[in-house]
């Protein structure tokens, strides 16, 4: 399975990668005014037409201020959580590792973008025949053996695409070779059940934009206990249900009947000539 | 406001009003798309719709299962006088509910590609199938007075024995659909199956007016729909705030949704009978109202004991809008409303019923809020607040459903003495 | 490390450019599984340096029936290795760009306007202001030493022209007896 | 650069001091990534931090201007410690060699300054000379006026703590700079230095180069793989430009434009080509002669005759100083009538560009060529400014873009790669080929009926295979201009090479320079590029190769890629890369060696076929070797510190506060050029670029992508002095100087901090200069700021450092 692997400490901020990003995938400009978030950074969030992003962070490392960089994008979860969420299949997992989406059966509900935990996938809030927008991993230049278009423009090589099985064994080099000068996780590799990609940073992942106090399980295992239920549930309410008003309906059966029961004796008793019994009412 | 329809008929126009002015923006809606007339944005892809039209709407259109199922299930006959009501309002208002999904869905076109591609693992697919089918069952509930209106007495008898059949047919399907897996449905479907021929077997003329296994699917789907909500939210831990989010939240849903039931079912009652001038049997509506203080008490000892177990007390207590928010819910729309309802005196009245159903409802709608909406909230970021558009729509849709029951309730035989009358 | 991407594109020193056709320089390997539907198949690609800053770094451009179709890095260029910078990347948005000047503009004195005006009437007119600057500037002599320059004439510019148009920029100058001769590496 | 782009890989240590590398050039930062990925430390120093510094291992503050005293500082550290590579300085630097006994240095000032003038006499600057005619010499670098020693004496008064007093670099840090980058004094160790604007953009540019230069020098830096001085070029062809001349003082290939003191060529060849009597001196300037000859030859053809000197009374001769601001100066006392612009945008670009922009309306006419409406096209309806006030006449032409046309440009590492023709030109537009001869076209037809000096333009030697009246469907052929570049047999000729005669027919191409000729047999448009273009074919064009394969050596050389100047040498000044006996100095990446079976070079081109030790590696010296002392410079001959023209802090080295060799403008013309105070203006200002946006941003800002990203302009400080002001980010300020003010975003950032100055706090702000008023993104230049005051040697102006203030806008909304 194809991934990428994003080493921040190797990342200059300078953003080929977002405009290669938009030149490959024909993405049109935002309307931007001075810098929209830290440092440089244009525009505010991954957007329709943004799939990609850089983040400057001021920091501090090791006593020193530090100025360092993220990329933000779709990280193509191994089960992605909006995969989990798509009502129809619209967004899914490939096995060559992009996560894509199908316009043509998309309802618009927007699950997605409210159950992915990486906050990425994007709508088309200004158009009537509207779309969920995210980075695709460039899958069409995947399918023909090209890597994805930002991977391809990044000048300092902060972004590698391969397998992602070696991208981890990569990651984990790297970290071993230089244990100082990175954080020890490699973030993706865990995350939500894993993703396809993988970030290396020398501060802490959040401090670059990143989710954090994620789960190890993938999205799915959350909303798994509820749908795993629905069958005991379906069976449990029939059952019981179905026995319960069986039980209520015997139970009015058998009153109606004794009170027929002590209608006709009433009949047969005042046919008799009794009066009847005082407690009825 | 009680008698907001009976002393002028500007409260009429008003509410066409709001209706026709929904409408046009819904048409705007459709022409500029829903960045025209809403705030939503990517941080806020869920609002004011999904929180009122959808999870409130859905939640207080309750009604219709549980005095359904109360009544032809449980026996409790006393109630028999609201079923029909009850039904009417839950079947309008799916219906305005699933006609708000139509404005509120970006690609709403596509709405059929839900019936052929299946996601088992999705929430929202368990969400998609229950409204369309529980839906279907409604309208089944719904029909009998347009039947006895016009006099379809054919139809009628024909309806009584497919729906049964058509029960059996729609639950397999779904069952299928959510589990993949023919063992489970076959399970089901010979329960069903089961139940059908002991019924036919044995059961009394009465009970068989409605038939009980549309009673029971009615029930099953509205248990699987309300808390399908609920668990839309469990896939956003990292989104919504911890004093909502819970692996609980299905259940929680499901427990809100049979508490509001029989005060929706008062404040409707009370309300509608002033305007439409039906007067609503006081007996019936106290004994709803001497149900509450345990429906109520069941939800908060559950939703507190989840709070608890969460830990997640501390941001109870801590002082932010979530906890404010958090905080009314709670107070205004459970615990208040359970001490007035525990008072004897109050549930004799018309009045109290009233405020104290009114407060849960209010409460309901805003637990569905703070979830949907308040709890989704991140204060460094952008704050969403719904557009005056957004609003309007919602108002509108509001209004098209009061106008829709005005003329059921005008027109069908929906309430006791009329039904009595047709016997 | 072994993960570059010229290591992954196997793609070393691909063939000619200017009429390959193929998929950004992958002249081979994928070339047979080639889906008409992919952005680039079946274009002309013609290489190019990027025309920014002074690395020069490589890149190709995609075109298809003559229109443009794609820019990207030269895989093959030893110092880019098909990477590019965010303006490099950009060079899409000069090549089709609807503010591209595409006409002759003349803005008459004092007017508040541009006028559009035929090449042939501005290079006429314009070898005419030369010839009036020159001959009214013209200094053939300072004092008693030959200098042949024209003073009242200045020209400027060249850091963004092709060598062979800035040694004509500057055979052209000279012969003109322009000493007022400066581009941006003064600056 | 001397080495190019790959060649930083090789460096054991980079500095990169007054270049913003990784924003300015990103993909060079590639190179530097893994050189840093092999262990090689990057060192940064830089007023401010930047994404270069987050890159850097180590980062250095220091105050802009200072660049002098901290770099001599270092050259001090190196003497001090002996961190010097002695077998290299000894035999291929001048720092054995004896200066002239008069030479003295006393507060600030060399002897032979003039002060009424502000000009050195360069007299007693020089070597002195042995009865040989030879310059005295004391390899054992003991001589007290040797220039070892005179340097020792001179960087002495460069202490850390003075060195700090004044830049205020904090202490710790110069020091770890310090003893990092003179760790390459070891011969297997090599340190290259990345430079751009921000070290010529000053009073003191060439001087800040000088260091950068006299530190390599003694680390033994200069030659060898992953070494040099290397000046990152911000423009695509800014090289190439240059290498053709279009600056007012040379001529293609760096031949000096004649002086009207050099009546004939004779004369000229006289005053600039130079003799050694060294035997071991190549002194290549000395085949001067055949170098001008040859291009005039190629100018003026069949017209260029031994008898009229070859034409050279056609070239203009010129008096004293031409540059850029001389030019503004002129332009605005009305001495210019007419101005063309291929490409350039001073309204935004140029320093005190207010001054500029009011300059273009003295113009009767302007010619601008561009793919975009620019500001300096548009100057006549710039903000404030009611056009029917502007009299002058602007022809705007529609110029094609880089992938529309065929031709070459030339990086700053000297590749000279071909591009080719993708797309035809939109709309009207045209190249500046076809614009430039055109227009010739049209002049000579002009001229054809007389006019001042008409044969200068009739008899040029112009023919690119287009017809008389302009076509716009028929495009010159670049090919006949590229061949005619690199050079022709104007006849038969046989030519002894080394012994050997070689024979040409007339019109065959020359296939190197050494072979041009000064009688008139060959013709070359630039002698450099002799060697591009061989044969008469386009596969001739060796500017177009792309044989990716590398040489011998393996240090990323690619010999067969493009094309680079002279002769296509990769790395210059590589035979100081190797010991006298022609053994690398590193030989784990040699750039040559000497094959003793084969009795030649492998690797690079050298700098000469001779065997080693046989000439002294620096060829373009007429001493042979590298200057530690440079005699010839219009400031000193080694590198002194001055404070930039407007500064908050006296000089602590001396008494002298500017370079006391540069021209004061705001003395000889005042009128817009005022110089402002430390009591108005107490914040130190310096302008530079983003790398989203390229130069005068008509390339970048007419880019909706680009825009996107940095889509106004702005200014950056410190946090403590937007405290100060009361500014917080994102606010509207004004930034203000005596000569202009405007309105920016504030970017309040801890990538700035005050400095701590001769003891006291002092803060600099810095403010971007891409910005104007045409465009999708808008705003104005910060060369409003900027003054016309330059370089004392190449009147490049003093951008990088001025005094400002900072005002936040307060009441309008912005």
């Amino acid at each position: 399975m194809n991934a990428m692997l994003i080493d921040s400490t190797r990342c200059v901020g300078c953003r080929a990668c977002q405009i290669a990003c938009k030149s490959w995938n024909e993405l049109p400009s935002e309307k931007t005014q001075f810098f929209a978030g830290k440092g440089y950074q244009n525009p505010k969030d991954l957007s329709a037409t943004t799939w990609t992003l850089i983040t400057y962070n001021e920091t501090k490392r090791r006593g020193r201020f530090d100025w360092v960089f993220g990329k933000r994008q779709c990280m193509h979860c191994l089960l992605p959580a909006c995969a989990t969420a798509c009502p129809v299949t619209a967004l899914k997992k490939t096995p060559e590792g992009p996560v894509v989406y199908d316009s043509s059966i998309c309802l618009g509900c927007r699950y997605c973008q409210l159950a992915c935990p990486f906050d990425v996938p994007r709508f088309e809030w200004d158009k009537v025949f509207t779309k969920i927008t995210k980075c695709t991993m460039c899958a069409d230049r995947v399918a023909e053996g090209m890597e994805p278009a930002c991977c391809k423009a990044c000048p300092t090589d902060a972004i590698v695409f391969g397998e992602r099985s070696k991208l981890l064994a990569e990651a984990h080099a790297r970290i071993d070779a230089n244990p100082l000068n990175y954080v020890h996780h490699v973030f993706g590799e865990k995350e939500m059940g894993g993703t396809c990609v993988l970030h290396l940073s020398d501060v802490p992942h959040q401090e670059l934009g990143h989710a954090g106090g994620l789960s190890e399980e993938p999205a799915s295992a959350y909303s798994r206990p509820a749908m795993a239920s629905i069958p005991f549930v379906l069976t449990g309410l029939g059952i019981g249900l179905g026995a319960v008003s069986w039980v209520v309906n015997r139970r009015q059966q058998l009153a109606a009947q004794q009170k027929e029961i002590e209608r006709l004796h009433e009949i047969a008793e005042q046919a008799e000539g009794k009066e009847p019994g005082g407690t009825n009412s | 406001m009680t008698d907001f329809f009976k002393r002028t008929s500007s409260g009429l126009l008003v509410l066409y009003a709001l209706a026709a002015f929904g409408l046009l923006l819904i048409v705007y809606r459709f022409v500029m798309g829903l960045g025209a007339v809403t705030n939503l944005s990517d941080s806020y892809p869920w609002g004011l719709w999904i929180g009122v039209d959808v999870l409130a709407g859905i939640a207080l259109a309750s009604g219709g299962f549980v005095v359904a199922g109360t009544v032809h299930l449980f026996g409790a006959n006393k109630y028999h006088s609201l079923t029909r009501t009850a039904i009417t309002t839950a079947f309008l208002g799916y219906l305005i509910f699933i006609f708000g999904l139509i404005v509120d869905l970006g690609r709403p076109w596509n709405l059929w590609r839900a019936l052929f591609n299946w996601n088992h693992t999705s929430p929202m697919f368990e969400v998609a199938w229950c409204v369309m089918l529980y839906t279907s069952v409604l309208l089944m509930e719904f029909l009998p007075p347009v039947f006895e209106r016009f006099k379809l007495t054919a139809l009628h008898e024909k309806w009584k024995t497919m729906v049964p059949w058509a029960i059996v047919f729609i639950l397999g399907i779904f069952t299928f659909a959510m589990t993949d897996s023919l063992i489970w449905t076959v399970v089901v479907v010979f329960v069903l199956l089961f139940w059908e021929l002991v019924f036919r077997a044995g059961l009394s003329p009465r009970s068989i007016q409605m038939p009980l296994l549309m009673i029971i699917a009615g029930v099953m789907f509205s248990t699987m729909h309300q808390s399908s909500l609920g668990t839309l939210f469990t896939l956003a831990p990292h989104k919504l705030h911890p004093l909502w989010y819970s692996p609980m939240l299905p259940v929680l849903f499901l427990l809100s949704a049979v508490m509001v039931a029989p005060a929706m079912v008062i404040f409707e009652s009370i309300v509608a009978e002033r305007s439409l001038g039906h007067r609503a049997h006081m007996n019936v509506l106290s004994s709803l109202g001497r149900a509450m203080p345990w429906l109520l008490g069941i939800y908060l000892v559950v939703k507190v004991g989840d709070l608890l177990a969460r830990g997640a007390v501390s941001d109870a207590l801590s002082i932010s809008w979530q906890s404010f928010s958090w905080w009314g819910e709670v107070l205004l729309g459970v615990v208040l409303p359970f001490t007035l309802f525990l008072s004897q005196d109050l549930v004799q009245k018309r009045v109290g019923l009233l405020t104290a159903a009114a407060l849960v409802v209010l409460g309901l709608v805003w637990n569905r809020v703070n979830v949907a909406v308040v709890g989704m909230i991140d204060l460094e970021g952008d704050v969403y607040f719904p557009y005056w558009a957004e609003i309007f729509i919602t108002l509108g849709l509001i209004s098209l459903g009061i106008l829709g029951y005005r003329l059921a309730s005008l027109h069908l035989p929906l309430h006791e003495e009329e039904t009595a009358a047709t016997h | 490390m072994n993960l570059t991407r010229r290591g992954f594109l196997g793609a070393t020193g691909a063939g000619v450019l200017g009429i390959a056709v193929g998929v950004l320089g992958l002249t081979k390997a994928a070339g047979a599984s080639r889906r008409k539907t992919f952005k680039t198949a079946e274009t002309k690609e013609s290489s190019t340096i990027c025309p920014y800053c002074g690395v020069g770094c490589g890149l190709i451009v995609s075109t298809r029936d003559g229109k443009l179709v794609n820019i990207e890095g030269d895989p093959d260029h030893p110092i880019n290795e098909g990477a590019l910078c965010s303006k490099g990347m950009s060079l899409f948005q000069v090549a089709q760009n609807e503010r591209r000047l595409q006409t002759v503009r003349y803005r008459a004195p004092g007017s508040d306007k541009w006028e559009e005006k035929s090449w042939d009437w501005a290079l006429t007119e314009i070898a005419k202001r030369i010839k009036k600057t020159r001959d009214a500037t013209f200094k053939a002599k300072d004092g008693v030493r030959l200098v042949n320059r024209t003073e009242g004439l200045a020209c400027l510019g060249g850091a963004a022209l092709d060598n062979e148009e800035a040694y004509l920029y500057s055979k052209l100058a000279r012969s003109l007896g322009v000493t007022w001769l400066e581009h941006q590496a003064r600056i | 650069m001397t080495s190019h782009w790959i060649d930083m890989i090789h460096a054991d240590v980079a500095m990169v001091m007054g270049s913003n590398v990784v924003e300015n050039h990103p993909v060079a930062a590639k190179w530097l990534a893994r050189a840093k990925e092999r262990g090689s430390l990057i060192l940064n120093v830089d007023p401010r931090y930047t994404r270069t510094s987050s890159f850097a291992d180590h980062y250095c503050q220091f105050r802009s201007g200072t660049d002098v005293a901290f770099v001599n500082g270092m050259i001090n550290y190196a003497l001090e410690h002996d961190y010097i590579q002695r077998e290299y300085v000894v035999n291929y630097t001048n720092a054995s060699f004896i200066i002239n006994p008069d030479i003295g240095f006393h507060d600030g000032l060399f002897s032979g300054y003039d002060e009424a003038k502000r000009k050195y006499d360069a007299a007693t600057w020089q070597y002195e000379m042995g009865a040989d005619g030879m310059p005295l010499r004391d390899l054992t670098l003991q001589h007290p006026r040797c220039v070892y020693q005179l340097m020792k004496r001179h960087f002495s008064r460069y202490d850390v703590d003075t060195v700090c007093s004044i830049t205020g670099a904090p202490r710790e840090d110069y020091l770890k700079i310090c003893r990092n980058y003179t760790s390459t004094w070891a011969p297997d160790r090599v340190g290259t230095w990345l430079y751009a604007m921000g070290t010529t953009q000053h009073t003191n540019g060439t001087q800040n180069i000088r260091t950068y230069a006299i530190l390599q020098l003694l680390l033994g830096n200069v030659g060898l793989a992953g070494g040099g001085v290397n000046a990152l070029r911000g423009e695509s062809n800014v090289q190439g430009s240059t290498d053709f001349g279009l600056l007012f003082h040379i001529l293609p290939g760096y031949n000096p434009s004649p002086l009207a003191a050099e009546q004939g060529l004779a004369a000229y060849n006289a005053a600039n080509t130079p003799t050694s009597k060294d035997p071991k001196s190549a002194n290549w300037w000395g085949n001067r002669p055949k170098y001008v000859v040859s291009m005039l030859k190629a100018w003026y053809g069949d017209h260029a005759t031994a008898a009229n000197d070859f034409g050279y009374d056609f070239l203009p001769k010129r008096d004293g100083d031409y540059s850029h601001i001389s030019l503004f100066e002129a332009m605005y006392e009305g001495r210019i009538q007419g101005l063309i612009l291929l490409g350039q945008n001073p309204a935004v670009g140029g320093p005190n560009s207010l001054k500029e922009r009011a300059a273009l309306e003295k113009l009767e006419w302007m010619v601008a060529v561009d793919l975009w409406q620019t500001e300096t096209s548009t100057f006549w309806r710039r903000p404030g400014t009611d056009p029917a006030s502007v009299q002058t006449e602007v022809f705007l032409l529609p110029a094609c873009s880089s992938v529309e046309k065929e031709g070459s440009v030339i990086n700053s590492g000297r590749w000279a790669q071909w591009r080719y023709k993708a797309l035809e030109p939109v709309g009207e537009s045209a190249s500046d080929l076809w614009i430039l001869d055109s227009l010739f076209k049209k002049l000579r037809a002009e001229y054809a009926q007389g006019g001042a000096l008409p044969e200068a333009i009739t008899k040029l030697n112009w023919d690119y295979g287009t017809p008389e009246q302009p076509d716009r469907h028929q495009e010159p052929d670049v090919h006949r201009v590229a061949r005619e570049i690199n050079g022709y047999f104007t006849r038969d000729t046989t030519i002894d090479d080394k012994g050997t005669p070689k024979s040409f027919k007339k019109g065959d191409q020359v296939p190197g320079f050494p072979m041009l000729q000064a009688d008139g047999s060959t013709a070359s448009g630039n002698w450099l590029y002799c060697n591009s273009y061989t044969g008469p074919e386009p596969k001739d064009n060796k500017l177009a190769r792309r044989d990716g394969k590398d040489a011998a050596n393996e240090i990323g050389l690619y010999p067969n890629w493009a094309w680079s100047w002279p002769m296509n040498r990769r790395i210059l000044y590589n035979r100081a890369s190797v010991d006298p006996a022609g053994r690398p100095w590193n030989p784990k990446k040699w750039v040559i060696r000497w094959n003793e079976t084969e009795k030649k070079w492998e690797g690079d081109v050298p700098d000469g076929p001779w065997p080693p030790g046989e000439k002294h590696p620096f060829i373009m010296r007429a001493d042979g070797h590298a200057a530690l002392w440079a005699a010839t410079l219009k400031d000193g001959p080694l590198p002194e510190f001055y404070e930039p023209l407007e500064s908050p802090q006296h000089n602590l080295m001396s008494s002298v506060q500017v370079n006391p060799a540069i021209k004061l403008w705001h003395k000889s013309n005042p009128e817009l050029n005022p110089v402002g105070e430390e009591a108005t203006y107490p914040i130190i200002g310096t302008t530079y670029r983003v790398s989203e946006h390229w130069q005068a941003g008509a390339m970048t800002r007419n880019l909706p992508w680009l825009a996107e990203l940095v889509p106004d302009a702005f200014v950056e400080m410190s946090q403590a002095l937007a405290n100060q002001r009361g500014i917080v980010n994102g606010d509207r300020v004004q930034v203000v100087t005596a000569r202009g003010a405007m309105d920016v975003y504030a970017l309040v950032t801890n990538r700035f901090q005050p400095f701590r100055v001769d003891g006291r706090l002092v803060h600099e702000v810095g403010v971007v200069w891409h910005f104007g008023w045409e465009g999708i993104v808008k705003g104005d230049s910060a060369n409003v700021l900027t003054s016309h005051v330059g370089d004392a040697n190449t009147m490049i102006p003093e951008y990088k450092a001025f005094l400002c203030d900072v005002r936040k806008i307060t009441g309008g909304v912005a």
